[in-house]
């Protein structure tokens, strides 16, 4: 209460002076310590973004290894036990460090603007969401400093060769540990996160933002976050199982006692699947975006994009065993889960069609982010249909573990996930820090991305059918796999100087771009209605929503809608102005208590890790001691935020 | 090169094609996979076509394109909608029907054939295949037992039981059938038939630790006749060559090969046994001329010496043994060691012999299992070494090995 | 726990939320819907190695005491009562009512909690140990895993009580808070000794005061924690200046209420699922 | 249960109506229904139906429960659908998770006594 008062009554500021100086809050706005305590939801979406980006080179470092290994028959380039940590490292990074938090980035930073919010439902509970998943992928990482290596059980984990038993190459292995700790802790931040979206999108709209006005994006945002909370429990109860036979001599996947290894393939999968489309829904959210503005027409079918969405992530929870085709279920569950993988064709197709229909009849402007968006639908159908021949389960336990997957999901994810983030990248970019990359260095990425995407993957599924199998470090020559292996590891030479000059581009327009002002795209949706880069307080005055499409709205129906802003203005004045939460050092501090916590439990040393947990219960202790703060902007006084504090 | 067109085909016809297959499971599953690979083709033709014309004649040629007017904002049709979804239906309906059928075929030997199957139990282990045949009973020992090569009749349909004995592992000979998994405490099964005689090249597809890349193994279906014969030679203890009693043991016997490192991941194959692998392994079938049987009689007592017995049986000649070591009884016969990675030649057995850990890093031979040493063996929770063969002693083991027919 | 870590804008200003629910109870109830696949997953995991028990492993029909778990199921009943109480009292602003059904409910999940100690020390002096068996493998992670969440729902109810004791005015409070929740958990820890303790020797000599005295005879230091520790406890919690606590308050009280009932809800399911069901 | 409420008044509408004695009463039901899941496991019916009782009566105690305790009756709908997603998933996962393993391609090795194939491979020679 007391932080509320305080912030709505002018004249509370004298109380703030008995304050504890525990609870003095960071108002530092630049500088560090402003990025240690924000709770800004655009700033914690840049930290998510960069972190993300970082992870994605690291990634891509490691698939680079893997290629450079496989060039030639019977290389000896890297060890064994190097390419097994290498494809696990690889696989467990783009997909948890790289692509979710990129995902997760977008979330933060552009779908509150969608919905005509200031910020996020609870605006400390997202920094530590963010700090959470930095811990995560601390300590993932650990392994590449310590003796013990990488974790190297691939990146779905099958027991029993995660177990104590076959993965301690020597007393104290705890490579294993770490990703079981550090899936754990990225499946919290996760989750944290995700609970805060859906709160935010359900409750924080502005006037008028109906959920069937929701911009798509921050539909699919949504879906995925339900995905999330529903998936993520899954992951964390098979992986509590695990770590249990691991520190406590339980027997879930002990065989010999009992246990029973494919409950821990099942129990992954009931993740896995939905996580696939955790990757890809938010994908499909922004070449929702892209392709009306390029095309300067609405987006064709609306309603059914949306229940497609949620239609895809509902059946994503039935079909997981399509992974598991192989493991002997029996006819009767392998036809049921066959045809229901089938099923999902159906709601994915209806997004292609609609995208093709929004594309007809409009005026297709060719810009990079255009690029990446037609390239996606390109790739993505291409890897969709291959997952349709994974659906045959018949065709797949010809298929399963061989190349012909690696060839489907990099299509999915890169073709998928990557394009559209990339072209995310590339459409907001001006939003985000008003310039522009310019139109010759993005298609120069673009056709060097795409070219070098399908070199390097294309023949996998030769390689597949040719009778490879996925996750081996070596091969022989006379199986006719080299020339397709030399081909693959050019192709993602090309690939990596197309991500090159991607991220020097971008990072040469961040300093010297081309200026540009509010709007470049001629676009759609609410965000765009703000100045360049947004004001923290996002909105001068929460805006009303008349139609879906809400800025093309406002901008066919100005008179109007200056008139309603006028109005709106004055009755918030009176309300005192623009309440903005207050910064935050706690989320960082329960945060560090779970990484200190982490490693002292995954080097066995359980007694000592209640120390962790006691900085992290302190930690929301104070945090929910110290109130949510909060200040105040007065757009009259200062169109800056500077002052108006308390 | 396959870079041009006709290149594509040659790179589906490799020893583990799933698209040259041999026998009726592969074929039907190959079935299933042309007809999605029809279906979605036409589909995506199809799409592509619309998309690829719709972005051609929709596109902002200039700029002066761009400004005019904003064109008509429809937000979709109904009906195109509800067509297409129909459509999409339709067409996975052609893909589950076929889907479906081949489940319940691929999945047991059909009724008509189950009396005339032979079973074979498979067991994966870290890193390699045992294969026993229980219809194959050995008076005293239990089934027929042998590694690595799984010896099959033609036309006939084999079931096999497949089990893991650590970790998961996954029995796959692609030209007769999709694989199936090898699960620890789990009983799982496939069944396959080899339409003509053949060699053919199988592989663990489920990752199962440092060395799983090469864990593989070789399927040989032979015409029944051949296949009889191979049984009863395999039924047989291990065969016993006398050496000359004449104190020749003493002295040092001249190897017959040239050994040269030829290091980490060097390959195991040679164009050679490429060329008509049945037949190598037909051949592999009978003793060599140029056997030595003082130098085999050393290999003998080495291998007792070097504490091989310890793990490896040989039928007749030592009993005991580990069942999570390959039975060695008729090791000769064999075209492949360490699991299906190299030929089964002088040069590569001496290279397994002296340097397993090099050929394939890891390996329990090497470390040791279940308590039992191996080359090495921990002590004070370290490595050190416990068997050492050295490229001296090597030879001797390697000829004993070899007369194993 | 969480009892001001959110929700600070839509309170303020859009005095209603888009869908009038507020922010803490959707986020709440969300929660909870994740909390269903995690204990599905869980109780699953257990009723799937009840399918096929391996041969030789433990009957559970001859460690389960029916009594015993019929008693915790009727202690965790009543304080999920009392929680629905106490939001019900909050509504309506009856602060001592609040505190008093609050520190009823604490209670009886430590009453809870001690069933759960006590049962464990049962089953594991007749050799049902976690490694030992599957059986024991999924028992103690299931109940245990449900015991983590009674034990953090204990820690939200006492933080939510003591934040009854916020001053109005803004004197700094977080020491006193901080020392008012070490005395709770030296109580709490004493207690539940006390409890098991007690347990056993009604076990052993009956139920009788006898049995109780011995208790606590042997448990010196705990009974005088508890005793020392209750009397500071009420020093705390003498009548004071104005609190800040109020109906305001009833979103976050209901929150922890529906984490509560969520708590025994599952536990009724583990009740009927994993107890009665090996009766059969 | 009555003492006078220090907590300063507020504008927020009409108080919400006293739920006292509904409480009372559903934690009276509920404790009659355990009582009543007990004594079903011993009554001489077939497995099936007590069964069945059983889960019906484990139906009604978690309607109640998140009913009323967890004021759902009174909340919005929303409320509702959003446990019942995650409900109505758990339950389907745990379903199919049962079936799966219940099937006859599941039965684990280390349970069927009988099999001689491969059990414990540590335990043989030869
Ligand atoms: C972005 C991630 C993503 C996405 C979106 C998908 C989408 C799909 N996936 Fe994929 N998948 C993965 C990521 C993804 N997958 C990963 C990472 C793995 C491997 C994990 C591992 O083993 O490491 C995998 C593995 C995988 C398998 C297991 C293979 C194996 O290991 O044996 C299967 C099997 O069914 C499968 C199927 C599908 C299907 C049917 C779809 C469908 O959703 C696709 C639907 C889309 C279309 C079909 C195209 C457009 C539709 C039309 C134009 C309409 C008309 C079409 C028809 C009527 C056919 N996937
Ligand atoms: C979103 C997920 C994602 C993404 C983006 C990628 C991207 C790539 N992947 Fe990966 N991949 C997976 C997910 C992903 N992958 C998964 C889930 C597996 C399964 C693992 C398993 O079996 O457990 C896998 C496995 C996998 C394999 C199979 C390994 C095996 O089974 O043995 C291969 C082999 O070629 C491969 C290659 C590549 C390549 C070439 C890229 C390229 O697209 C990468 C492009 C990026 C770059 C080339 C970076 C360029 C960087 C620079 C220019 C700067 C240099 C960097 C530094 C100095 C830090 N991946
Ligand atoms: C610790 C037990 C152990 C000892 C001791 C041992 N081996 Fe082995 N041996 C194995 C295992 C296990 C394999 C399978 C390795 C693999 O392929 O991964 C094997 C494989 C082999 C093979 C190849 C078999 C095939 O069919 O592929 C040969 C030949 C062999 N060993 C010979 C020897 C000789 C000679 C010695 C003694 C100098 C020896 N082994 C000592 C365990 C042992
Ligand atoms: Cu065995 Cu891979
Ligand atoms: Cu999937």
């Amino acid at each position: 209460m007391e932080a509320i008062a305080n912030a709505g009554h002018p004249g509370a500021e004298t109380h703030a002076g008995k304050r504890s100086w525990l609870f003095t809050r960071p108002t530092a706005k630049t500088g560090i310590v402003s990025w240690l305590t924000t709770v800004d939801h655009k700033r914690i979406g840049m930290l998510y973004g960069i972190s993300a980006l970082f992870f994605f080179l690291v990634g891509g470092f490691e698939a680079l290894l893997i290629r450079i290994q496989l060039a030639v028959p019977n290389n000896t380039f890297i060890s064994h036990q190097t390419y097994n940590e290498m494809f696990t490292m690889h696989a467990t990074t783009m997909v948890f460090l790289a692509v979710m938090p990129l995902s997760a980035a977008f979330f933060n930073y552009i779908m509150p603007l969608q919905i005509g919010a200031r910020d996020v439902a609870f605006p400390r509970l997202n920094g530590f969401a963010f700090w959470v998943f930095i811990v995560g992928a601390i300590v993932i990482n650990i392994g590449w400093f310590v003796k013990s290596g990488s974790p190297d059980a691939g990146w779905f984990g099958y027991a029993p060769l995660t177990s104590k038993a076959y993965s301690d190459q020597f007393a104290g292995d705890m490579s294993t540990d770490l990703w079981v700790m550090g899936l754990q802790i990225l499946g919290v931040s996760s989750v944290v996160g995700s609970l805060n979206f859906i709160v935010t999108i359900i409750n924080l709209r502005a006037p008028g933002m109906t959920m069937m006005r929701l911009p798509v994006f921050t539909w699919m945002t949504l879906i995925t976050a339900f995905l999330i909370i529903l998936s993520f429990p899954a992951i964390t109860i098979a992986l509590v199982e695990l770590m249990m036979d691991r520190s406590f001599n339980t027997n879930f996947f002990e065989a010999a006692n009992g246990g029973l290894p494919i409950l821990w393939s099942h129990l992954f999968w009931i993740f896995g699947h939905p996580e696939v489309y955790i990757l890809i829904l938010p994908a499909m959210g922004i070449i929702s975006e892209i392709l009306p503005t390029f095309s300067r027409k609405p987006l064709f079918g609306y309603p059914i994009i949306v229940f497609s969405g949620a239609c895809i992530g509902f059946l994503g929870f039935g079909v997981w065993s399509h992974h598991m085709f192989t493991t002997g279920m029996g006819s009767v569950a392998t036809a049921a889960f066959s045809l229901m993988t089938m099923a999902i064709a159906v709601p994915t197709g209806v997004k292609i069609f609609n995208w093709i229909g929004t594309l007809w009849g409009g005026q297709l402007r060719m810009s990079t982010p255009m690029m990446f968006a037609l390239g996606f639908v390109w790739m993505f159908m291409f890897g969709g249909f291959s997952g349709i021949m994974h659906a045959a389960a018949p065709a797949d336990s010809q298929q399963h573990n061989s190349y012909f997957v690696v060839a489907h999901f990099h299509y999915v994810l890169i073709g998928g996930s990557v394009f559209a983030l990339l072209a995310g990248i590339h459409y907001w970019f001006p939003l985000i820090f008003g310039r522009k990359v310019s139109e010759f260095w993005g298609k120069l990425s673009f056709w060097l991305i795409f070219v070098g995407f399908n070199v390097t993957f294309f023949p996998m599924h030769f390689l597949g059918l040719n009778g490879m199998p996925r996750r081996t470090a070596v091969y022989d020559g006379n199986m006719g796999w080299s020339d397709a292996n030399l081909v693959s590891t050019v192709g993602a030479f090309i690939l990596g100087v197309g991500i090159a000059v991607y991220f020097t581009v971008m990072i040469r327009t961040y300093f010297k771009g081309e200026k540009v002002g509010r709007d470049p795209w001629d676009a759609r949706t609410l965000e765009w209605s703000l100045p360049t880069p947004p004001p923290e307080h996002n909105y001068d005055v929460i805006p009303t929503i008349h139609a879906r499409d809400a800025f093309w709205y406002e901008k066919t129906h100005k008179d109007e809608i200056a008139k309603e802003t006028a109005e709106h203005a004055k009755s918030e004045t009176a309300h005192g102005g623009i309440h903005m939460p207050s910064q935050s050092w706690f989320p960082l501090l329960a945060a560090s208590g779970l990484l200190i916590g982490a490693i002292l439990f995954v080097n066995h040393l359980f007694l000592w890790a209640i120390i962790g947990g006691g900085i992290m219960v302190l930690g929301i202790y104070f945090w929910a001691s110290e109130g949510p703060g909060g200040y105040h902007v007065h757009l009259e006084k200062h169109d800056d935020h500077g002052d108006g504090r308390h | 090169m396959p870079l041009f067109f006709g290149g594509w085909l040659n790179w589906l016809t490799g020893p583990q094609s799933t698209i040259d297959v041999a026998g009726p499971v592969a074929e039907s599953q190959r079935h299933v996979f042309y007809v999605t690979v029809w279906v979605t083709g036409i589909i995506f033709v199809l799409v592509a076509s619309v998309l690829t014309y719709a972005t051609l004649k929709y596109k902002a040629r200039n700029d002066s394109d761009e400004q005019t007017p904003t064109p008509p904002q429809g937000h979709g049709n109904p009906f195109i909608e509800l067509g297409l979804i129909a459509a999409s239906v339709l067409a996975l309906v052609f893909i589950a029907i076929p889907t479906l059928r081949a489940i319940w075929y691929a999945y047991d030997v059909p009724a008509a054939e189950k009396t005339n199957a032979l079973e074979v139990n498979a067991t994966g282990y870290q890193w390699w295949f045992k294969f026993e045949y229980p219809s194959e009973q050995i008076d005293g020992v239990g089934p027929l037992t042998t590694a690595n090569e799984l010896v099959i009749p033609v036309g006939r349909a084999i079931r096999i039981n497949l089990r893991a004995n650590d970790v998961m592992h996954s029995f796959w000979v692609p030209k007769l059938a999709g694989k199936v998994d090898m699960i620890p405490n789990r009983g799982n099964h496939l069944w396959l038939k080899a339409d003509a005689p053949g060699y053919f090249w199988g592989q663990c597809a489920e990752y199962c630790g440092e060395s799983h890349a090469v864990m593989r193994f070789r399927l040989i279906a032979l015409a029944q006749k051949d296949y009889a014969e191979w049984i009863i030679a395999q039924k047989a203890p291990a065969r016993a060559l006398t050496p000359p009693s004449d104190g020749a043991l003493a002295k040092t016997q001249p190897a017959g090969y040239a050994f040269k490192n030829p290091g980490r991941n060097a390959p195991g194959y040679s164009s050679a046994f490429d060329t008509d692998p049945l037949a190598a392994w037909l051949k592999q079938q009978k003793p060599a001329a140029n056997e030595n049987p003082v130098l085999i009689a050393q290999g003998h007592d080495l291998f007792t010496a070097k504490s091989c017995v310890t793990c490896h049986v040989v039928r007749g000649n030592n009993m005991g043994g580990a069942p999570f070591a390959p039975d060695l009884t008729h090791i000769g016969s064999r075209t492949t060691i360490a699991a299906g990675l190299l030929e089964n030649n002088s040069v590569n057995l001496h290279r397994w012999i002296t340097r397993p850990n090099e050929v394939k890093p890891g390996n329990k031979m090497y470390l040791g299992i279940n308590g039992m040493p191996g080359y090495m063996m921990m002590q004070d929770d370290k490595l050190v070494p416990h068997i050492v063969v050295s490229d001296e002693e090597a030879p001797a083991i390697v000829a004993y090995l070899q007369s194993l027919k | 726990m969480s009892n001001h870590a959110t929700g600070a804008i839509d309170h303020h200003h859009d005095h209603a939320t888009s869908t009038g629910i507020p922010n803490k109870k959707l986020f709440m109830w969300a929660f909870l819907a994740s909390d269903c696949m995690f204990f599905g997953a869980l109780i699953s995991t257990h009723l799937i190695y009840r399918l096929h028990p391996m041969p030789g492993s433990p009957d559970p029909k001859k460690l389960f005491s029916i009594d015993l778990t019929l008693f915790a199921t009727f202690v965790l009943l009543v304080s999920s009562l009392f929680v629905a109480l106490a939001v019900n009292a909050c509504q309506k602003g009856n602060l001592k009512s609040v505190r008093r059904l609050l520190l009823g409910t604490i209670v009886f999940g430590l009453t809870f909690l001690s069933c759960q100690v006590f049962e464990y020390g049962n089953f594991l002096a007749e050799g049902l140990t976690p490694s030992g068996s599957m059986f024991g493998t999924t028992f103690y992670t299931l109940t245990g895993t449900h015991g983590c969440h009674v034990g953090i729902g204990v820690l939200w109810l006492t933080l939510m009580y003591i934040r009854t004791f916020k001053p109005a005015d803004e004197s700094p409070w977080v020491l006193r808070s901080l020392a008012h929740l070490i005395v709770f958990a030296g109580v709490v820890v004493a207690g539940v000794t006390l409890l098991v303790s007690a347990a056993h020797s009604v076990e052993d000599h009956g139920l009788a005061i006898r049995s109780l005295a011995h208790a606590v005879r042997h448990n010196a230091v705990a009974a005088g924690v508890f005793a020392a520790g209750l009397a500071i406890l009420s020093w705390f919690a003498r009548p004071r200046a104005a609190v800040d606590f109020g109906e305001g308050n009833a979103i976050d009280v209901e929150s922890l209420g529906l984490y509560w009932h969520f708590i025994d809800i599952v536990w009724i399911v583990i009740f009927t699922v994993v107890y009665l069901f090996e009766f059969l | 249960m009555s003492a006078p409420s220090p907590a300063p008044a507020t504008d927020q509408g009409p108080p919400p109506e006293n739920k006292f004695h509904l409480l009372v009463k559903i934690a009276m039901v509920l404790a009659v229904i355990t009582g009543l899941e007990v004594l079903t496991v011993y009554l001489p019916l077939p497995k099936g139906v007590i069964v069945g009782a059983l889960l019906v009566m484990l139906s009604v105690k978690f309607t109640l429960g998140i009913y009323l305790f967890m004021h759902l009756k009174w909340d919005k709908v929303f409320c509702t659908i959003l446990f019942l997603i995650g409900l109505i998933l758990a339950l389907g996962i745990a379903l199919s998770l049962l079936a799966l393993f219940k099937n006859s391609d599941s039965v684990p090795l280390t349970s069927q006594q009988a099999a001689s194939v491969t059990v414990a491979p540590a335990l043989r020679t030869g």
